[in-house]
């Protein structure tokens, strides 16, 4: 397979409390031929707080970004947080219009000289890569493991800027899940908000939001709910003692996508980094593998009963097959009824 | 010539933007002009009186008259001048209002854009020439199409009254949607009831022929006499011996087709008789379910029929017919609500269609008029109504309103308590638009007598949680958000034109809306008619109706065609094209473009020649402008008479 | 509850709002979708479809004194779901961005996470999560903030104690006070631009103006 | 004319009478203000339009030319509007070999319920006129005659 080489924002979260996403998406990129060169001495994006105090600021924050990767011949980006994803998409857009860009020109003076794109990680999986090079890869299949995939409220919102799956009804991790071997239930609440961004400052909404969400894959029967975002992950993963505290019944391990990916691989332990992880995936994985046994045990049944089935069905035909002739030579009447015995013998 | 200009105040209308005086003076001064006056309702009898009499006293030969748009007025005005004795087409008019007064507050622009375009009038009827008309016979035939509510009225009043009427309709059975609801509001009567006598005298009334399944292929010709090609589709059953006993349907295997009728609440079989009341009631086999049409291997209906009506190699049948005007009601169809993914983009069972709904309540229907979830067939104990889903929005670009969901709503919920007495039924509403005779009496009824919840807000979100679920809307006028868990959710899915109304607009040559509507006439003087001559509309093709206003229209519809086809003769339009015979270089061009095959080539002294058959040329005019010669003129806009136009404004 | 008189409406509110979000609020028949699929509805005093209609009737001090405006999570729900295809969610960062301006905090804490977030970004190029808690909670006062966390994060190394600091932590600390003095008011820049045109190519502060034109790539996609 | 010289430019319309007239009515009907320049000429259909009216206009004065007809498919004598276009497209191209900016000519459609799209194309174009300014007098146009002969 060729290599794809593109610039790449880990994003501040990458080093901290999203290690485990940062870890992982490194490691399957390097599987999928997915060269990541990391912009130089990148800084951050701003997140929500700095489009709540003004749009031109965050974009000059982002701006800076673009600005290292122009330096180094860095153009086409990703980065693995929807949040960044969001802002420096959002930049990129607003710049387009003469005064915002010479406003953010005025606070970074550094102007772009160049057109620069900005994509998912999931996105570039999905639609550069594909879910068949994906597939092929797959060393550990996932087979038994119930996931639902949560993608949050920024993956794919605004529809008109991110132009990226549905906005209501996403798909594409549902679809890398698959192919690793998942059984993948259908989550209504796939994009439902978390209230990521509020959970330190308005703390109550957690258990609310998060609650809700985890409330719904558990009495699913998921094993897993698999994210994209770490601001998602933590709230749903860090916190859910929180929500647990409120009321939640369920305990949910919360991987990324990409440590699933990892996992699927066959890749170490250090990739996968699956003990970063607040809540242990270990049963989950154990649930997966008595489910995989049964399956297994089911396909061998089944195997057998078609063989039986399909020696039976010849004998009979074999069978018919003799007795036509000697019907035919006794009573030529009888002769279509047998033939169309025999033909629904052969179709069986 | 002399011309006399006739400048109308139009009350305010005109004068409040332009200094009608003024145009009048200025008038006086171009050229020919006898005679310019100002008036204040050119329309009016005085108006017209007045017209008429300075025709006389200054021995004028041509008018003017600028006032609103000919659209409107023209036929008035030239019935005016024909009444001082002048030939009608010796009139123009200038379209002061609509195209000036009306969109433009600047006094000084507007009188002189008003002076201007009398110019161009003027000078435009300096070429006028007498024109008569040529009459020719009618055919005292009317073509309905579509067999709903609105075209059954149309086709019962017109065969009352003495016409012949050819009824289309494309699916098996009449009745449209009426037949598939249950009851009807505000009088909650049950719908087949009222409608199904209708549909048994249009089955035996003998002015009607009726073309169940079948589809107009293509409509020729002009008013007085279109040809009209009906397709009647391939039923796979000789409608002639089926008595529609029902037996195939009984023994059918394919039991697992989708139920047009019943909205797919429930499979079918393959061969099917839409409804118990269908008219007509004969059986006919939807190919695409058919073991033996697709797979070749059954053919058990055949075996059962007792007259031996199946016949599975039966073709589609195209049916020849002339007819004098035609009345289209193809009525509507619901939006596809399975855009709106946050209401499940239809991967929820138990969220359904109103339409859906009305299948459920009917006795008739699949489930026997049983509520029941269609998921676990459960009787539902919290239902909840969502409105405006697929109306009002203009981010789906249906920005109008259904009409007739608040009422639909208001009764369904009457229903649900009447067929489930402990069961609670909950209302998302925008507004309840309920402004028909009873109509607001009912919503308020819906509430206090059977305490349905009407929340005044939009539903964000319906998901499945366990059995239940969950609608999570807003009550604005409590200013919060809300939840219900529901057992059983409904649409209230809007409407939009009929999904290929479009296509017979393009048959029939009349327009459509953006939203597929057919546009009348005149959107308030002439409700029913369209411009094309001797088309009419019924229903809700022209924009959506309840079943009274449906059933009013189709009324209309047939008094309109039942006034034209009571003549005997009709005047043809002569704006029509004709040829210079020596101009005439016989390239055949003309013929080649003219969409209607009204020019044939001929032999003039061993020259050939292009003529115009007069009955059949429109007045498109496409053929003048191909013309390389200038041959051939469509009279009344001539090249000379547009150029004179051109010319009158660019000279200043 | 105060009579309001709508004689004394100012439009001017609604203009600023309509102008700064480019959205058109008139559009808004208060079908209240996005108060319905609001996830932080709980928390507001106004639910947002009430904000739109008091931003409509020019209710600028209850708008800007408002707890919503700072309590919305911006995720977007009731931009994807307007029926009249309004980004609400722009409309909140708006007024959010005019209370700012206003000096108006509806909801402290929420100023408070911002200004630590920002602060850490500014001594440190990226935002560093310890830091911003440790500001956040010198900002309100909240010491107990999320120590729950702290067992389960910092065995497993997940919040580094001491931040990444970026060499080029400086030039982000400038973008953000050259902010604060004002560098990106739209009246000075559009200014600047309008004498640089004047003057020709290349003068503006902003330097290559062909450069200007289309810096997203997916514009065409 | 002369008072307004200053504000108005010369535009002329030929509106088939079935669909852009009827949208151009319809705008009036729901006063939905225009720039006062253009007139208009109302044909049957937009098929009937030679182009030698448009040439003839804006050689003749006129410093703007618009063309409005049915809807693809939507004409109401079938197909009159998709020979006008052939045509009209032709012209368009023809225009700068007469040294005429093609921009003093566009062709459009507005059905007969499209008021507001009609108040936008009269907006459009007059701003777009407008832009152009005044079309440079014509006081002898050779090409407009060899035109008339070959055309006649």
């Amino acid at each position: 397979m060729s290599k794809i080489t593109l610039g790449y924002f880990p994003g501040c979260s990458g080093l901290g409390t999203s290690a485990e996403y940062e870890k992982s998406t490194r490691a399957v990129c390097r599987e999928l031929g997915i060269d990541l060169r990391e912009i130089p001495d990148w800084n951050c994006c701003g997140s929500t707080p700095a489009h709540t105090v003004d749009p031109v600021l965050s974009s000059a924050f982002s701006a800076r970004v673009f600005a290292q990767g122009e330096q180094v011949g860095i153009t086409d980006v990703i980065t693995p947080c929807p949040s960044c994803l969001s802002n420096l998409r959002n930049a990129l857009r607003h710049m387009d219009d003469e005064l915002f860009a010479a406003r953010v020109d005025a606070l970074t003076e550094r102007p772009l000289k160049q057109e620069h794109s900005i994509k998912s990680v999931l996105q570039v999986i999905v639609e550069d890569i594909g879910l068949d090079s994906v597939k092929a890869r797959v060393r550990k299949p996932l087979t038994g493991l119930k996931a639902v995939a949560y993608y949050g409220c920024l993956m794919n919102r605004p529809e008109k800027v991110m132009r990226f799956d549905d906005p209501e009804n996403p798909v594409a991790m549902d679809q890398v899940l698959e192919v690793l071997g998942a059984e993948v239930l259908p989550f209504p609440l796939k994009v439902d908000c978390c209230g990521g961004s509020m959970s330190i400052p308005a703390r109550r909404s957690t258990p609310h939001l998060a609650g809700k969400i985890l409330d719904l894959a558990g009495e699913m029967g998921a094993d897993v709910v698999v994210v994209a975002c770490p601001l998602c992950q933590m709230n749903l993963d860090l916190r859910q003692g929180q929500s647990r505290a409120a009321g939640l019944k369920y305990t949910l391990p919360v991987p990324y996508f990409t440590q699933l990916m990892a996992y699927a691989f066959g890749l170490s332990d250090a990739d996968t980094a699956f003990k970063l992880l607040a809540e242990d995936i270990a049963p989950a994985f154990t649930c997966m593998s008595r489910r995989s046994d049964e399956i297994k045990a089911e396909e061998a049944r089944k195997a057998v009963l078609a063989e039986e089935k399909a020696r039976a069905a010849a004998e009979k035909a074999a069978k018919t097959q003799a007795g036509t002739e000697t019907a035919a030579e006794k009573q030529p009447g009888g002769k279509s009824r047998a033939n169309s015995a025999s033909a629904a013998g052969g179709a069986a | 010539m002399r011309i006399g200009v006739f400048i109308c105040h139009c009350g305010s209308n005109i004068a409040g933007t332009v200094d009608c005086a003024a145009v009048a003076a200025k008038a006086a001064t171009y050229p020919d002009v006898a005679y310019a006056t100002d008036i204040m309702y050119a329309c009016a009898e005085p108006g017209q009186d007045a017209i008429i009499a300075a025709i006389k006293e200054h021995q004028l030969s041509g008018v003017v008259v600028a006032s609103c748009t000919p659209r409107m007025h023209e036929p008035t005005f030239r019935k005016t001048v024909e009444r001082a004795g002048l030939n009608r087409y010796m009139f123009e008019m200038a379209n002061i209002r609509e195209h000036v007064s009306w969109i433009g507050k600047d006094i000084e622009a507007n009188t002189n854009k008003a002076a201007e375009l009398v110019r161009m009038a003027a000078a435009k009827l300096r070429l006028n020439k007498e024109l008569k008309p040529k009459s020719f016979p009618v055919t005292k035939r009317l073509l309905v199409v579509g067999g709903g509510v609105a075209g059954i009225q149309a086709a019962l009043d017109a065969a009352d009254a003495g016409l012949e009427v050819i009824l289309v309709e494309k699916q098996p059975t009449i009745g449209g949607k009426m037949a598939k609801l249950d009851k009807t509001f505000p009088t909650v009567d049950c719908s087949s009831c009222i409608l199904g006598p209708r549909m048994v005298d249009v089955a035996q009334h003998p002015n009607i022929t009726l073309y169940a399944y079948s589809e107009v292929e293509s409509v020729s010709g002009y008013v007085g006499n279109f040809d009209v090609k009906i397709r009647k589709k391939a039923s796979y059953v000789d409608w002639v011996k089926c008595t529609g006993c029902g037996l195939c349907t009984e023994k059918c295997p394919a039991r697992k087709s989708y139920d047009r009728f019943n909205e797919g609440v429930g499979p079918t079989t393959a061969i099917i008789i839409p409804f118990p009341q269908a008219i007509p009631k004969k059986a006919s086999i939807e190919r695409e379910h058919c073991r033996l049409l697709t797979g070749g291997k059954c053919g058990v209906c055949a075996k059962v029929c007792p007259t031996g009506a199946i016949n599975y190699a039966m073709e589609d049948e195209i049916i020849e017919a002339r007819v004098g005007g035609i009345v289209a009601a193809t009525g509507y169809d619901l939006i596809d609500w399975k855009i709106y993914e946050e209401y499940g983009g239809g991967r929820y069972p138990d969220v359904v269609t109103s339409l859906q709904y009305e299948r459920m309540l009917s006795a008739s229907g699949p489930t026997g008029g049983h509520i029941k979830r269609p998921s676990d067939g459960v009787e539902p104990k919290d239902v909840v109504f969502i409105q405006c889903v697929g109306s009002r929005d203009p981010s789906i670009g249906r920005p109008y309103c259904s009409g007739f969901c608040c009422m639909y709503t208001a009764k369904q919920a009457i229903l649900t308590k009447d067929h489930i007495p402990d069961s609670q039924s909950y209302v998302f509403y925008m507004d309840i638009r309920s402004p028909g005779k009873g109509y607001d009496e009912f919503t308020r009824r819906v509430q206090e007598e059977y305490k349905a919840r009407y929340i005044r807000g939009r539903v964000s979100l319906v998901y499945p949680k366990g059995n239940k679920l969950i609608v999570r809307g807003a009550d604005t006028l409590m200013g919060v958000q809300v939840e219900v868990e529901a057992d059983l959710v409904v649409l209230a899915v809007g409407a939009e034109a009929a999904s290929e109304s479009a296509k017979l607009a393009e048959k029939l040559r009349i327009s459509y809306d953006s939203y597929g509507f057919f546009m009348e006439g005149h959107p308030k003087l002439k409700p029913v008619e369209t411009n094309t001559a001797g088309v009419f509309l019924a229903g809700a093709c022209q924009g959506l109706k309840d079943i009274p206003s449906s059933v009013a229209q189709g009324s209309a519809a047939a008094a309109k065609a039942i006034g034209l086809l009571s003549r005997d003769m009709l005047d043809s339009d002569p704006q029509i094209a004709f040829v210079s015979a020596n101009r005439c270089v016989g390239c055949g061009k003309c013929i080649e473009v003219c969409p209607f095959k009204a020019i044939q080539e001929i032999d003039l002294r061993g020259q050939p020649k292009a003529e115009v058959i007069e009955t059949v040329c429109q007045g498109c005019g496409l053929c003048n402008a191909t013309c390389p010669q200038g041959a051939i003129q469509l009279s009344h806009f001539t090249d000379n008479q547009i150029l004179a136009e051109v010319e009158a404004l660019c000279r200043f | 509850m105060e009579t309001v008189c709508l004689n004394k409406q100012d439009n001017s509110f609604t203009r600023a709002v309509e102008e700064r979000s480019g959205q058109v609020v008139s559009r808004c028949y208060q079908c209240g979708n996005c108060t319905a699929g609001c996830p932080m509805s709980f928390l507001f005093d106004y639910p947002v479809s009430r904000i739109m209609r008091l931003i409509q009737a020019g209710q600028k001090e209850t708008v800007l004194s408002s707890k919503a405006i700072w309590l919305c999570a911006a995720c977007n729900t009731c931009t994807q779901r307007c029926p009249n295809e309004i980004d609400v969610s722009g409309v909140m960062d708006t007024c959010r961005q005019m209370a700012r301006r206003e000096n108006k905090f509806g909801v402290h804490a929420v100023r408070a996470f911002v200004n630590a977030f920002i602060d850490s970004v500014k001594f440190n190029g990226r935002s560093h999560e310890v830091g911003i808690m440790a500001l956040y909670m010198l900002y309100t006062g909240r010491f107990w903030t999320d120590v729950d966390l702290a067992p389960k994060v910092l065995p497993k190394g997940k919040m580094a104690i001491l931040p990444h600091r970026i060499n080029g932590r400086a030039e982000v600390a400038a973008i953000i006070s050259r902010y604060k003095q004002g560098f990106s008011d739209p009246e000075l820049v559009r200014a600047r631009l309008a004498a640089a045109g004047g003057q020709g190519a290349g003068a503006s502060a902003g330097g290559d103006k062909g450069s200007r034109a289309g810096h997203g790539k997916e514009a065409a996609s | 004319m002369s008072v307004l010289n200053t504000k108005e430019l010369r535009i002329i319309g030929f509106l088939c009478n079935w669909c852009s007239y009827g949208g151009a009515d319809t705008a009036g009907v729901g006063r939905f203000t225009q720039p006062t320049d253009l007139r208009v000429v109302r044909v049957p259909c937009s098929g009937r339009i030679n182009p030698l009216f448009i040439l003839k206009s804006l050689l003749g004065g006129a410093d703007g030319v618009l063309v409005s007809g049915c809807h693809p498919r939507d004409c109401h004598y079938a197909e009159g509007n998709f020979y006008a276009r052939r045509r009209l497209e032709l012209l368009k191209g023809f225009l700068p070999v007469l040294g005429i900016d093609p921009r003093r000519f566009e062709y459009t459609w507005v059905s007969a319920s499209e008021g507001q799209r009609w108040q936008h194309v009269v907006e459009a174009f007059t701003a777009q006129i407008h832009g152009l300014g005044p079309a440079r007098g014509w006081p002898e146009a050779p090409e407009l005659e060899i035109l008339n002969a070959v055309a006649r």
